[in-house]
């Protein structure tokens, strides 16, 4: 069984709160502007994920969600859709 | 071991007007998730306050409508007195509920209406400019207690959940809270078992959420969370103050 | 069913279940709380909803609430209590909800006093809630009429999808008349699945409502505000209700006056007659929207010198009546509003000096 | 044909349900009785209506000589249950004859309960006054259901029936005449005495008075809204 992590970057308000709860500490707050003006979440150190939800848990804007993707080949694992 | 995590189906897609690290947008995912759950959206009404959340009814996908301030009880009372088989909740804020309000939710409560309120305290007015509320803290500083609330003056702030749990009607009260993920969860079963209630027509149903304002606050969203949970959580405890079975 | 003798607080109560609404919501205050006393019986036997609410500003909405599922519902209320309510009232306007508010209006300002009043007109037609709020108003004058138009208030309140009040004293409210219920009342109310927040599973559709009064930009709050006026327009066109009294004669003075006080200047008007002076009287019974046209008709007939507004108020309605006389003949002002209704030789002594 | 008289004397109850007619009642009684020669005491224990009350004809009936228990003079338009010394004073020395005027209904006879002490060991009549044209008093059993209201409220018993049939203005002889038939059968039904029934001074000219087993009252209106005048004593 593989997951798909996405932070939607435009949903994202980068107000920090997924960092400071990720065990693995996997998020970092990106350098980069979205396009509503925040500096959203990514996944610096994607490789850490254990897809525990912690960060979905807390994200009080739903911007991150994780999917269940078919096992073929190495189904991309991360933040695609951010600048991550 | 891992977990897959979605929006629910009851939550709009939608950015929320709320300000970073405001905790309204975790209730507002509880709440869906669990009437997503129930699969009650196709019969749930939603009551919004006056105050940061009066736009919520745009980040759901059910029934909604407005309140004027504080009178969201009495307008839900209307609802399901009339429709008892609507599912109807109140989501109000400490100004809304704790003052303007604290007439109508005492009154609903203690009639025993069969509906759900989800009250979000985070010690401050939000939506007016960061007043001082019922809920805010001795010598916490607001626009208006530029020295800190003066309990002297002003008295202690209420706790809203033990009052209404002083009620001799039976009902179901707790205080949660969203500061963490381990409270999270937990907080979710609450908000369930408050919509269960609901449903079963047990009794009044009320979850207090203690929450935070950074920006009213003065405080970036991760020492917000820690502010509420080192001056709020003690004062403010969580847990469950009444259920009907004890009546 | 025949004719009974029926309290008027009474024969509202009954009225209401008859024109289909089951669902009452109120809070006690002298002079109407009988129909809360009537309906604390009547509305359980029926199968209805009656509930006594914490204040009227709770009662207010816990009427919006069931109106926003678009059930009939209605309160009943007296001056001071009104005023609370008004806060309501203007929530359900915005909303665009229908209700029926009747007022059983006793003396003021403040707490003032128990007895008869009509010292709310301007509140009832101007001025009952805050922003551009008006409520079609209608003014019985008798127990009989009062029983009507809380029956037709209903289904004006859907036509229009806004409040209705029904303006009565506080004598309307506590005199004993014969009354007769007509025997099919109820009205199937229109069809609300396109605004009510009644559950998407009621309605079988997908599509949410959502009720507010909240608009935030401003062309689309002018619009909302272009919309309701609209609507009141339209209240002036199709809903003016009045009634003529000895406006065939070549009377030498007009009287314009509603509910119990047309009843003392009808009195006045008989008497009048016998001592050889003709007055008519044009007697509002919708007080919102105002009969002006009838009563700027009836001002101008040739024999016509004077016309009078006489109310239990201190000089409310006189202004509507200015308003509808243009400056055509002298207008003035008779009245009282302590509590006391004017007697019928108070009138005559007044016309009198108008003519 | 001349009416039977009136027999009623030491503490006469008048209650009944809401607008039956028991301020009316009691006036024009008093003013029968005192015309008969009998020293008649009147007292207002309506609590529960705001307008309409006994109080209404304090004049007439003081000018009469009849004696009144009323709330103090600053209080008589106020909404307040006042219960004033007078009544309890009356209650123990009624005299020849002391009508005590109660509001409606069960709420209305509620006060009598508070006056058990002054009520203790003396005799009395309560009298329950029925309209058939009335909601509620226009079947047996919903009179019957009345009066256990009313007795439960006022810990007391209603020992008579008066028949008062009428729609005020729009009365008719017949109405007079099936609500005198309707008050003969709840007596026959619950044993409880028809003591008497009311009609119009207007129209007892046209009632077949021999069809009528009871004393009949003449009721002459006092209690009028302001576009009418009372009917002349």
């Amino acid at each position: 069984m593989s997951y798909l992590h996405v932070i939607d970057k435009d949903g994202c308000k980068g107000c920090g709160l997924c960092v400071i709860v990720c065990p693995k500490k996997v998020l970092e707050i990106s350098e980069q502007v979205n396009t509503k003006g925040y500096f959203p979440a990514y996944q610096a150190r994607p490789e850490d994920c254990i897809h525990c939800a912690m960060c979905c848990t807390m994200c009080p804007d739903v911007a991150i969600t994780i999917t269940e993707v078919a096992e073929e080949k190495d189904a991309p694992e991360s933040t695609e859709e951010t600048d991550g | 071991m891992g977990k897959t995590f979605q929006k629910p189906e009851a939550l709009a897609d939608q950015v929320t007007h709320y300000c970073p690290g405001c905790t309204h947008g975790v209730i507002h995912r509880l709440i869906a998730e669990v009437i997503d759950e129930l699969g009650i959206r196709g019969r749930t009404v939603g009551v919004a306050p006056v105050g940061c959340a009066v736009l919520m009814y745009n980040y759901f996908t059910f029934d909604f409508m407005e309140a004027s301030h504080g009178r969201a009880p009495a307008q839900a009372t209307g609802l399901k007195r009339v429709r008892p088989d609507l599912v109807v909740f109140t989501y109000q804020g400490d100004g809304d509920l704790a003052s303007i309000g604290m007439a109508e939710i005492v009154h609903a409560a203690n009639r025993g209406e069969k509906f759900t309120t989800i009250f979000v305290n985070n010690a401050v007015y939000g939506m007016t400019g960061g007043q001082m509320a019922p809920t805010t803290m001795p010598g916490q500083r607001t626009t208006t207690s530029p020295f800190g609330r003066k309990v002297e003056e002003v008295g202690m702030p209420i706790r809203v959940s033990e009052l209404l749990a002083s009620l001799a009607t039976p009902g179901y009260i707790t205080r949660q809270t969203v500061l963490k993920p381990k409270y999270i969860n937990r907080a979710k079963k609450a908000v369930k078992k408050a919509f269960q209630y609901q449903l079963d027509n047990t009794c009044f149903s009320f979850v207090e959420f203690v929450s935070t304002c950074p920006t009213n606050w003065g405080l970036t969203p991760v020492e917000a969370i820690k502010w509420a949970e080192e001056k709020m959580l003690p004062y403010y405890p969580l847990g469950e103050m009444k259920t009907p079975e004890e009546a | 069913m025949g004719k009974v003798l029926m309290k008027g607080n009474e024969a509202i109560g009954e009225a209401a279940i008859r024109a289909g609404c089951l669902n009452y919501f109120a809070y006690p205050i002298t002079p109407q709380s009988e129909v809360a006393e009537y309906l604390s019986r009547r509305l359980p036997e029926a199968g209805g909803v009656f509930l006594q609410g914490e204040s009227e500003v709770a009662v207010s909405y816990m009427i919006l609430g069931a109106a926003a599922v678009g059930e009939r519902v209605f309160t009943t209320s007296s001056s001071p209590g009104i005023s609370l309510m008004s806060e309501g009232i203007s929530y359900m306007v915005g909303m665009e909800l229908p209700a029926v508010f009747v007022n059983i209006m006793r003396g003021g300002p403040g707490l003032g006093g128990i007895l008869p009043s009509q010292a709310d007109y301007l509140q009832a037609t101007k001025g009952i809630g805050h922003g551009d709020c008006r409520l079609l108003a209608l003014a019985p004058a008798s127990v009989q009429e009062a029983a009507e138009m809380v029956m037709m208030a209903f289904p004006l309140a859907e036509k229009y999808k806004n409040p209705v009040i029904v303006l009565g004293d506080g004598l309307i409210g506590q005199m004993m008349e014969p009354v007769e219920f007509p025997d099919h009342l109820a009205t199937e109310p229109p069809n609300k699945d396109d605004w009510a927040v009644n559950g998407m599973d009621t309605r079988n559709s997908s599509r949410r409502n959502l009720l507010r009064s909240l608009y935030l930009d401003p062309e689309v709050l002018n619009q909302h505000n272009l919309n309701l006026r609209q609507k009141y327009e339209r209240m002036k066109k199709e809903e003016i209700r009045f009634e003529a009294y000895n406006t065939e004669t070549d009377y030498k003075a007009l009287i314009v006056s509603y509910g119990t006080m047309s009843r003392v200047c009808r009195t006045a008007i008989d008497q009048l007659k016998a001592q050889g002076l003709e007055v008519g009287m044009i007697r509002p019974q919708t007080v919102f929207p105002f009969p002006e046209g009838a009563i700027e008709e009836a001002a101008e007939k040739e024999s016509c010198e004077a016309v009078a507004s006489i109310e239990m108020s201190m000089g409310q309605m006189v202004e509507d009546v200015q308003r509808s006389v243009k400056g055509k003949r002298p207008v003035s002002w008779f009245g009282k509003c302590g509590g006391e209704v004017p007697t019928p030789e108070e009138v005559i002594e007044f016309v009198k000096t108008i003519v | 044909m001349k009416t039977k008289s009136i027999q009623l004397e030491g503490i006469v109850i008048i209650a009944g349900n809401y607008g039956s007619g028991k301020t009316e009642i009691s006036i024009n009684l008093a003013i029968d009785r005192k015309n008969a020669g009998v020293a008649v005491r009147v007292a207002d224990l309506d609590l529960v209506n705001p307008y309409f009350r006994t109080r209404e004809a304090r004049q007439l009936l003081s000018k009469l000589g009849i004696e009144l228990a009323l709330p103090p003079d600053e209080l008589l338009q106020a909404d307040l249950p006042i219960l004033s010394p007078l009544i309890s004073g009356m209650i123990r020395q009624p005299g020849q004859l002391a009508l005590i005027d109660v509001g409606g209904d069960d709420a209305g006879a509620t006060v009598l309960a508070t006056l058990a002490d002054a009520f203790a060991g003396r005799d009395y009549q309560m009298l329950q006054v029925v309209n058939p044209l009335r909601p509620n008093s226009d079947t047996i059993s919903g009179c019957l259901n009345i009066r256990n209201e009313i007795e439960a409220a006022a810990k007391m018993t209603i020992s008579g029936i008066v028949g008062n049939a009428n729609l005020i203005d729009e009365t008719t002889p017949e109405d007079i005449i099936r609500g005198y038939d309707f008050v003969k059968q709840l007596s026959d039904e619950s044993g409880l005495p028809l003591h008497f029934i009311t009609a119009s001074v207007a129209l007892l000219p046209e009632i077949n008075l021999n069809r009528i087993a009871c004393p009949v009252l003449a009721i002459r209106r006092q209690l009028v809204p302001p576009w009418k005048k009372a009917d002349k004593i």
